[in-house]
């Protein structure tokens, strides 16, 4: 399966990336697609996640050709 | 319905004048409108802040907001909403972001306006990262509950 | 603060222009407006409206105005407001009404903006009459409450 | 004493004057001014006072040089 990930803001600067394009077989859920972006990085707090644009908690499905995003607590307005 | 994601710094009473002539059939429609515009300080827990710069998550951005509008819209019978926002290098005394909701009646406008900024504050990924007078950048952390 | 009661029409963008750029050292100072504007529509109560007469009394209404934003700059941090009402004859379309506040934070510029237009409603003199396109005139009867 | 007194909107329309200057004495309260000034007039539900141009209650006082309103509930904004 194929998989775009994203990445924002301090959460992006503290990675040092901004994306990551997956080509793997057997990522089930969004916290599945963390742990296997950034294996050695301990996940900030409060960070949150979308799936194709929309709010997900960690424990929803990904399927093949998904947008996944991981960021910090927004600060608009 | 408009949502506008400003690169470029905007005149929200320009915007506003030119939306409202722009939908001919609202002219003698509606009764209330309650605007909200957010503007940059020049200050922020107690530091000078000379710039901020505005990430957002294009796509995404647009998509909350829609959804955010379209929720106002079913809980008020609102007749239009325009909300714009803008991204990248900011300076002080620049506005931020633009709320306005036309109505019948004033309750409704109040309350969908609000509603709206407050569902953006909280669910629209944009991020601000200051620019302090001392030269040190700094991420805002987190946006504080505009009802209390 | 400004209070102005206006007999000719206004163009209420134009006005908090105005205000905003007169007042030198607001700029960088407020991150939040709350602004509501009321506005003539062409029908009401089922019918069609032509045109409208607002009666007031000259001197208590100003004093009202002053009293009601003096009880909301009490109440909430506010670094400045302003308020416009139309008398005399009034076309549908035209603006009746416009309150505009400035805050460091959005929730107290929203919370000053609509308890200045309540009290305004409940306070101030001024009298609308209806002259319907039958020709025949009304007196309105009752503000309603915009906070149901 | 001397008494400016004042009528607005609809209630101006149904006394067929917009204002009234008394000249006597006597008239203790703002319930006085209306009773003298309109003996055979039924007050209208729900008219408002004001005595220089701040609202009362109908037994308030009035002094020599007050200026006393009567209006019905306003429709303004």
């Amino acid at each position: 399966m194929s998989i775009k990930v994203r990445y924002f803001a301090s959460l992006k600067e503290s990675i040092g990336r901004s994306e990551d394009n997956l080509e793997i077989a057997g990522l089930a859920t969004v916290g599945d697609v963390w742990r296997y972006a950034n294996p050695n990085k301990v996940l900030p707090d409060n960070i949150l996640a979308a799936v194709n644009m929309d709010y997900v908690e960690w424990d929803a499905a990904v399927n093949d050709g998904d947008e996944v995003a991981f960021f910090p607590p927004v600060t608009g307005g | 319905m408009d949502i506008k994601i400003c690169p470029e710094p905007f005149d929200p009473w320009q915007e506003i004048q030119a939306h409202q002539s722009s939908v001919a059939d609202m002219a003698g429609k509606f009764g209330a409108t309650s605007i909200f515009i957010g503007t940059m300080r020049d200050f922020n827990e107690g530091d000078n802040v000379q710039g901020m710069t505005l990430e957002h998550y294009p796509g995404m951005t647009e998509k909350q907001l829609e959804k955010i509008v379209a929720e106002a819209m079913r809980q008020w019978p609102v007749i239009d909403a325009l909300v714009m926002h803008r991204v990248g290098d900011i300076l002080p005394n620049e506005p931020i972001v633009l709320v306005a909701v036309w109505t019948s009646h004033r309750g409704d406008a109040f309350d969908a306006s609000r509603y709206i900024m407050e569902a953006l504050k909280s669910r629209a990924p944009f991020w601000k990262k200051e620019l302090l007078k001392s030269q040190s950048e700094r991420w805002l952390v987190k946006n504080t509950d505009g009802y209390l």
